[in-house]
């Protein structure tokens, strides 16, 4: 059973098109990987899901409703979950109670503050600090957290390795599998392409807004995945950067 | 140098020499100091105990603007343009008073900075409507801008695709070439060490290891706070 | 300019500037009404050197802001070019005006604000006096002679604490020459001055204490309404009891003394240029002060108070002065006429021959108090020592 | 590769805007010797108002500094003249002398003012303005809290009203021409990276506290000598809490916003609008100021950018424009060079 | 003897300062809004108890069953209709906005109901007093005005502290957008803090009135600095601080007056400019991330 499933979806800034005709569809339980170069338009893509942005067109189901134009906030209630690039903590909240307030769904499931702390033992250590005055990583970690507590069915983490110390990386993708087998789906947004390939069960790669690969990692080639990630040619990579301009 | 925010103590009584023209990474776990230790070199941070010299002068007691005009360029791992300029602008700022140059020169100098930090193609856009990469590569151009003697580099890397990473690791390198001195903060250790010639790990505000950069990565310290297992 | 369109036109234009919005807009609050009268006189047209001319009357918001008050004379001197402009209501709306007139040469007719305020306050001179202008109303003197009369039928230990704030009116009576001082000592009172404290100042404890410790029986002074209330609240609060208070200004509009708390304003005293009661009557159209009252009351549905009789007043007088020239545009002509008025009006005797300083006529005043008899606030003359043509209701109730 | 890249920042509207400029002001400094002078005494507000916008957008729009405190310099302002009037200066050359004085009354000011940021300095700026007016009239000689007037003006009320309109215009003409040079030259830069973000702009070898100061100072100034001329057209000051009154900071706001903040433009259009409004809606009672009111809120929720931004946006008219633009003469090869050299 | 006086009316007086910052602080240090309205939207809250008592005849206390929710609902909907628009175009709008409502309400006021103070009667509490000595008596009114203030305060504190609402009202004034990504409109958030904000004030207008005898359109412009003065030295983001912040400028107004009237909003002003430079996050404030 399909949790989410995006059916020709155009979404953009202003006259800009970041994501263009775009579908796909995510199951249940399953580790969805985004990769694609910069400015592909993969953080549009999650931002339209979780509804912080409006799309053009197109079509978003999720658990068989559509939620195209539904709010942010009902999304999120209904079970999406984001963890936004940039971490954006509530600075002067102290950690715990930025953990207190991903959990304002009141949805029910194995995510509470004890399981958190459990998964990221950082996070334990600091939760009686401000959260404003934590270091980049020590921040991305508070953040999976907060978007956890949420007990989402489907969550999105938008390059959360930015910034991390590799063993902090390491653990976070080592906790991946056990966040997955509570039943929770996953679209994993990462630059980092060994590291995904990994742990995706599944593997889409955009390119200029347009998925231009979709397929399980162990039926793709390393070839097939570099030649999708940027283009087939430099020079259609030149302008690509050119377009970013316009 | 120690540095403390209220109770909380970040850097313990950290020494380090930096010879000219040597490229230095810092390492280390989130939280360890390394942003913080950036800030008091360039003096965003005051220090709370202990000193800093740059160039044989004691530059302790000046402010980040006298140190960026006496050549200490930084960057911020969390980008801070500004956004209502544009970022040819942007550089300007940087060109004209860090850099201390004028006219003519400070606009030449701005462009080179683009050119060098592959923004030219952005020059006209407003800072403030920049993505992530573009606004950390607008922190590149502008410390760039300053004609920095001592370039501190903070988390530059990050989000990079592999072209991207090399390109930018070429850039430094030539940076490097010219006679700049380099600190570089990192957490994509590969690009680090194509670049570094001398590696450090911070780790609760201490060094706990300093030196060829594989010894560094090989040490057991290092691998147990930072690097874990992998890699 | 003798020669421009304005001097021959058959049209007399006159200025007037008055607070109707702004803090000080109860002053003005009549103006509606008296503005509807005078017009309603003038529409007849006035005759002038034997000549007929319509009477156009320029009214102006100052929004009790002087350095509107300023503006508005200039617009009214030099592109409207008024033959008299007047101006009423506390020192910030007169002040200004006064200023523009003298400065550019126009006669100019102003009152309610103490004279002293406006006269030393505008920095004029017995030496160096205002050479355009003509101010009638009640000074220190007024509350200074007027004051002790109604205080002398009550025995006390002759201590008077005084609010005086730090603005134009408690300036002027702070002044030590020319100030209350010197009549207050003169009738054998002693003033305990606290000193001059803020308008909006929330708490008098020091001031109270300072009553107290002085053994204070009488208070008297020129706190804006709200000060007043605060004050008086607390001093019932604080145990403080005198046997007299007269007040200035925040008993000036009838609507204060209803509105202090647990009915703590029956019996407080203040100093009245003008009541239903007064003879006087208007020298436009013989209206009596108790005729008045009563139109006033039935047309705008407030209770009477004493500024608008004087500002009807400031037509009277531009009247009479038009009525003696040969040419009302004549500025200089219609200066010299004010300045030899001496005649009854609606706010009593007015004489500008005979003014303490020249340009200010001064008013009389008695002292009147307030009670609360079945439920209905009013107030009655209790001393009439400086116009005796006023008649005495009954002698003055102490507090205690 | 540099060669084919040139700065711009003239383009000729800028040349077109600055002759126009130059036109105005001639015209309009013999406007009172051929005008009636009833039309150009009205003009003296327009000029004061003009001062005191361009000064307060220098304030927020170029340097982030929100303050609801700049009466305390028109107060000043105004009871400067006096006090250098008393002592035997005409009542313009105090004007002039009381600004600079104000200027250097602000320095200390500064350094208090500049602990707090935000809401925080707006409001520490009213409380500042209070605690001068709470200071001033506690000197006899000022007035105390009765105000006071000017003792020696020129007493021809014609030579009188035409020195103080080409005072007043001489400040508003010094207040536009100080923020346009100031924005072109490298300290525009400065205050606009500041404005942006203070503690980058400090990394980059600006001195933020001294450019603020600066501004600061050259903001007290203009609402310095603003106020000696609302001072000396209303020959004294009757009340010190009128002079003083945050009134003041309110219409500074409104007409900035209004005109459009953060362009030199804006605050001239935005004085005009509240120039001729007040002019002809303030004797219709209350309800104008309450329109007023509206308008603020209107203004300010749908249509930001004010009157001046809301022109710019569609037709590009910057007269003044203080930004830089680079052009490259592009060809194809360039910008493949640029994403080639990556590889 | 004398300065135990002062203080304990410092004190008083102080409740009332406190009182009249709460709604100021709310607004203030949640929402991130420099409210100018405030006095004036404190002098509508003693306009809308004078319009109850004369439509119903009902006692000057029993209005605030009415005007309070009453306020609070106007609170809720200039928030999300008026504020809400404006908190997304940056720090200068929301003054701009309240500029606005400054502007309005006292000059609409002055246009429905006159100039003149308009009553609000307390009956005889307005006057009694407790006499502790021969030198010192407290009124009871001003101390039930401080009951209030502190019990109001506590309530609030409590709310922002323990309730999960009040966990909202702070992340939202933090990054609103990350809060709807926590399945939270924060428009709803902000309309119930502005809500309560509204309350308080409506709650201290009344008060104020009451102690004044009635309420008249410019009361508002003479209180609103006291209040900000009192959020401010009591310290942002500490409803604490502000009950502190109210005493300290009580107290400062009440000692100067012992020494010469003229002196009570001088040293108010002072102390306030001293608390600013020596200790810029007010005495209770945590020190605020810039
Ligand atoms: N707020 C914005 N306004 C205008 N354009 C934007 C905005 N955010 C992104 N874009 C543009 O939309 C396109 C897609 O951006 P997006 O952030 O989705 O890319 P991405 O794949 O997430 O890249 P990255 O790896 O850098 O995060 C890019 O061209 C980008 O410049
Ligand atoms: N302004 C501040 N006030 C108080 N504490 C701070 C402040 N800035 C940073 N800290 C604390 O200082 C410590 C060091 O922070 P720093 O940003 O230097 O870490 P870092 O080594 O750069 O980490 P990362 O790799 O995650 O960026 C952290 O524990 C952080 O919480
Ligand atoms: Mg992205
Ligand atoms: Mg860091």
């Amino acid at each position: 059973m399909s949790v989410l499933e995006i059916k020709n979806l155009r979404a953009g800034y202003g006259d800009l098109v970041a994501v263009s005709d775009l579908s796909f569809a995510v199951q249940q339980g399953e580790l969805f990987a985004l990769v694609g170069a910069n400015g592909a338009g993969k953080s549009t893509l999650l931002k339209s899901i979780v509804g912080s942005m409006s799309v053009k067109s197109g079509t978003i189901i999720f658990k068989d409703d559509d939620i195209t134009t539904v709010a942010d906030y009902k999304r999120i209630q209904a079970g999406i979950s984001l963890v936004p690039e940039g971490r954006r903590l509530f600075t002067s909240l102290s950690v715990e109670e930025n953990l207190l307030v991903g959990a304002a769904t009141g949805r029910k499931g194995p995510w509470n503050l004890k399981s958190i702390f459990e998964l990221l033992p950082i996070v334990e250590k600091l939760k009686d600090r401000n959260a404003g005055r934590l270091s980049g990583g020590e921040q991305q970690a508070v953040a999976i957290g907060r978007s956890l507590m949420s007990n989402p069915d489907l969550i999105l983490l938008d390059e959360i390795s930015l910034g991390l110390a590799p063993i902090v990386v390491e653990q976070i993708y080592a906790a991946l599998p056990d966040i997955r087998n509570e039943g929770l789906s996953i679209i994993l947004v990462e630059q980092d392409l060994s590291r995904t390939l990994k742990v995706a069960d599944k593997i889409a790669c955009l390119l200029e807004g347009h998925l231009v690969l979709e397929g399980r990692p162990s039926d793709l080639t390393h070839q097939q995945i570099t030649d999708a990630y940027f283009g087939h040619s430099i020079a259609s990579f030149g302008t690509s950067s050119n377009g970013a301009n316009s | 140098m120690s540095k403390s925010y209220g109770n909380l103590g970040v850097l313990f009584d950290v020494s380090l020499s930096i010879p000219i023209g040597q490229a230095v990474g810092i390492v280390g776990p989130n939280g360890a100091g390394k942003t913080t230790f950036l800030s008091v070199i360039n003096g965003t941070e005051p220090t709370s105990a202990g000193s800093v010299f740059f160039n044989g002068t004691d530059v302790t007691k000046q402010g980040a603007e006298e140190r960026s005009r006496s050549g200490i360029g930084r960057t911020f791992q969390i980008p801070r343009p500004f956004s209502n300029l544009s970022v040819f602008e942007n550089a300007l700022a940087g060109a004209a008073f860090g850099g201390g140059l004028r006219g003519r020169e400070a606009q030449t100098a701005a462009l080179d900075a683009l050119e060098k930090s592959e923004m030219m193609q952005f020059a006209n856009l407003r800072a403030g409507g920049l993505s992530l990469l573009a606004r950390k590569r607008l922190e590149l151009a502008r410390a760039l801008s300053t004609q920095p003697k001592l370039l501190l580099l903070d988390e530059i890397a990050g989000g990079l695709t592999e072209a991207e990473c090399i390109s930018l690791i070429a850039t430094i390198k030539n940076l490097k070439d010219s006679g700049i001195t380099i600190v570089w903060i990192e957490h994509v250790v590969q690009a680090l060490v194509a670049v570094v010639d001398r590696l450090v790990c911070l780790a609760s505000g201490t060094i706990i290891q300093d030196g060829i950069p594989d010894e560094v990565l090989k040490s057991r310290e290092v691998l147990s706070v930072y690097m874990g297992t992998g890699i | 300019n003798p020669a421009g369109a304005a001097y021959t036109s058959s049209v007399i234009k006159i200025g007037y500037i008055s607070p109707k919005t702004g803090p000080y807009a109860g002053f003005a609050e009549g103006d509606p009404f008296m503005l509807r009268a005078v017009r309603a006189y003038f529409a007849k047209g006035v005759m002038s050197g034997g000549k007929k001319y319509s009477v156009q009357i320029l009214d102006r918001d100052s929004g009790s802001d002087p350095a509107k008050a300023g503006q508005l004379a200039d617009e009214l001197i030099n592109k409207d070019k008024v033959d008299i402009l007047m101006a009423t209501s506390t020192p910030e709306t007169v002040n200004p005006v006064i200023a523009k007139c003298e400065a550019d040469a126009v006669p100019c007719i102003t009152t309610v604000a103490p004279w002293q305020a406006v006269f030393f306050g505008g920095g004029f001179t017995p030496a160096k006096p205002m050479q355009w202008t003509h101010h009638f109303f009640f000074g220190v003197e007024g509350f200074g002679l007027t004051d002790p009369g109604a205080w002398n039928q009550v025995t006390t230990d002759k201590k008077v604490g005084v609010l005086w704030p730090n603005d134009s009116d408690g300036g002027a009576f702070r002044d030590p020459v020319n100030g209350y001082t010197p009549f207050a000592k003169k009738a054998g009172y002693t003033i305990v001055d606290p000193g001059a404290y803020e308008d909006g100042t929330k708490d008098f404890t020091s001031i109270i204490t300072k009553f107290k410790q002085e053994g204070v029986e009488i208070i008297a002074g020129v706190p804006t309404p709200p000060d007043f209330i605060t004050f008086w609240t607390q001093a019932a609060q604080q145990g403080f009891k005198p046997k007299i208070v007269t007040m200035g200004k925040a008993l000036f509009f009838p609507a204060t003394v209803p509105a202090i708390p647990n009915n703590l304003g029956n019996g407080l005293s203040f100093a009245a240029s003008w009541g239903a009661t007064f003879p006087y009557k208007s020298s436009l159209d013989g209206t009596t002060a108790a005729q008045w009252a009563t139109k006033y009351e039935q047309g705008t549905k407030l209770l009477y108070g004493q500024a608008t009789p004087n500002n009807y007043t400031l037509f009277e007088l531009a009247n009479a002065a038009i009525e003696k020239v040969t040419n009302p545009h004549d500025k200089s002509a219609i200066n010299k006429a004010l300045n030899t008025v001496n005649m009854m009006t609606l706010s009593g005797q007015i004489d500008f021959t005979h003014g303490p300083v020249p340009g200010i006529a001064t008013i009389p005043t008695v002292v009147g108090q307030w009670q609360l008899t079945g439920g209905k606030w009013s107030w009655s003359v209790v001393d009439n020592t400086q116009d005796p043509a006023v008649p005495v209701a009954h002698k003055i109730t102490p507090l205690n | 590769m540099s060669s084919n890249i040139q700065i711009l920042r003239s383009p000729k509207k800028a040349a077109y805007g600055s002759a126009g400029a130059l036109l105005l002001f001639v015209a309009l400094a013999i406007a009172p010797k051929i005008l009636d002078q009833s039309i150009t005494n009205e003009w003296v507000k327009l000029f004061y108002l003009v001062t005191l916008a361009s000064m307060w957008n220098l304030l927020a729009g170029y340097a982030g500094m929100i303050s609801v405190g700049q009466q305390a310099f028109i107060g000043l302002g105004a009871y400067g003249v006096f006090v250098f009037n008393d002592h035997g200066f005409s009542a313009y050359e105090s004007g002039i002398i009381a600004s600079i004085v104000v200027g250097v009354v602000a320095v200390p000011i500064s350094f208090l003012a500049f602990r707090l940021r935000g809401g925080y300095f707006a409001i520490g700026t009213w409380v500042i303005a209070e605690t001068l007016r709470l200071i001033i009239i506690r000197f006899p000689s000022l007035g105390s809290g009765k105000g006071r007037n000017i003792q020696n003006y020129t007493r021809d009320p014609i030579l009188r009203n035409t020195y103080t309109y080409w005072m007043a215009l001489g400040v508003a003409i010094f207040a536009l021409s100080a923020c346009f040079i100031l924005l072109r030259s490298r300290f525009g830069l400065a205050l606009q990276s500041i404005r942006d973000n203070e503690v980058a702009a400090n990394s980059l070898g600006i001195k933020v506290d001294f450019t603020k100061r600066v501004v600061y100072v050259i903001g007290a100034m203009g609402c310095a000598a603003a106020g000696s001329v609302i001072c000396i057209q209303s020959i004294g000051v009757a009340s010190p809490n009128a002079i003083f009154g945050v009134s003041y900071s309110a219409f500074m706001i409104f007409m900035v916003l209004i005109g459009g903040i953060g362009t030199i433009e804006g605050p001239v259009m935005g004085a005009l609008l509240y120039f001729f409004v007040d002019k002809y809606f303030s004797q219709s009672g209350l309800w104008y100021l309450v329109i007023l009111g509206v308008i603020a809120i209107i203004a300010t929720l749908f249509f930001p950018k004010g009157i001046w931004g809301e022109i710019n946006a569609r037709w590009n008219l910057s007269l003044f424009p203080v930004s830089y633009q680079v052009k490259i003469e592009n060809n194809q090869n360039d910008s493949i060079h640029l994403s080639k050299k990556e590889k | 003897m004398i300065y135990l006086n002062s203080i304990s009316q410092g004190i008083l007086l102080g409740g009332l300062f406190a009182l009249s910052a709460v709604g100021l602080s709310l607004a203030f240090g949640v929402l991130r809004i420099v409210n100018l309205a405030h006095g004036d939207l404190m002098t509508l809250g003693g306009y809308l108890a004078f319009i109850t008592i004369e439509h119903t005849g009902m006692s000057t206390w029993y209005s605030f069953l009415i005007v309070v929710p009453a306020m609070g609902v106007i609170g809720y909907l200039v928030q999300r209709l008026l504020l809400q628009r404006a908190l997304r175009m940056g720090e200068l709008a929301p003054l701009m906005v309240t500029f606005g409502i400054s502007i309005i309400i006292p000059n609409s006021l002055v246009q429905l109901f006159t100039n003149n103070t308009e009553q609000l009667p307390v009956g005889s509490l307005a006057t009694s007093s407790i006499q502790v000595n021969s030198q010192i008596s407290i009124g009871t009114f001003p101390l039930v005005t401080l009951g209030i203030s502190i019990v109001m305060i506590s309530a609030l504190q409590q709310y922002l502290a323990r309730t999960k609402m009040g966990r909202y009202m702070r992340a939202a004034a933090d990054d609103s957008e990350v809060l709807r990504l926590m399945g939270v409109d924060h428009r709803r958030v902000y309309g119930i803090a502005m809500g309560i904000a509204f309350s308080t004030l409506a709650m201290a207008g009344i008060l104020f009135g009451m102690r004044q005898g009635g309420v008249s359109p410019y009361d508002g412009q003479l209180t609103v600095l006291f209040a900000f003065e009192t959020v401010i030295i009591g310290g942002l983001g500490s409803l604490w601080g502000t009950l502190l912040g109210g005493m300290v400028l009580g107290i400062a107004q009440t000692i100067a007056g012992q020494f010469s009237p003229e002196l009570p909003l001088l040293v108010g002003h002072l102390v306030f400019l001293g608390v600013l430079a020596f200790r810029p996050n007010g005495l209770l404030g945590k020190p605020v991330l810039r």
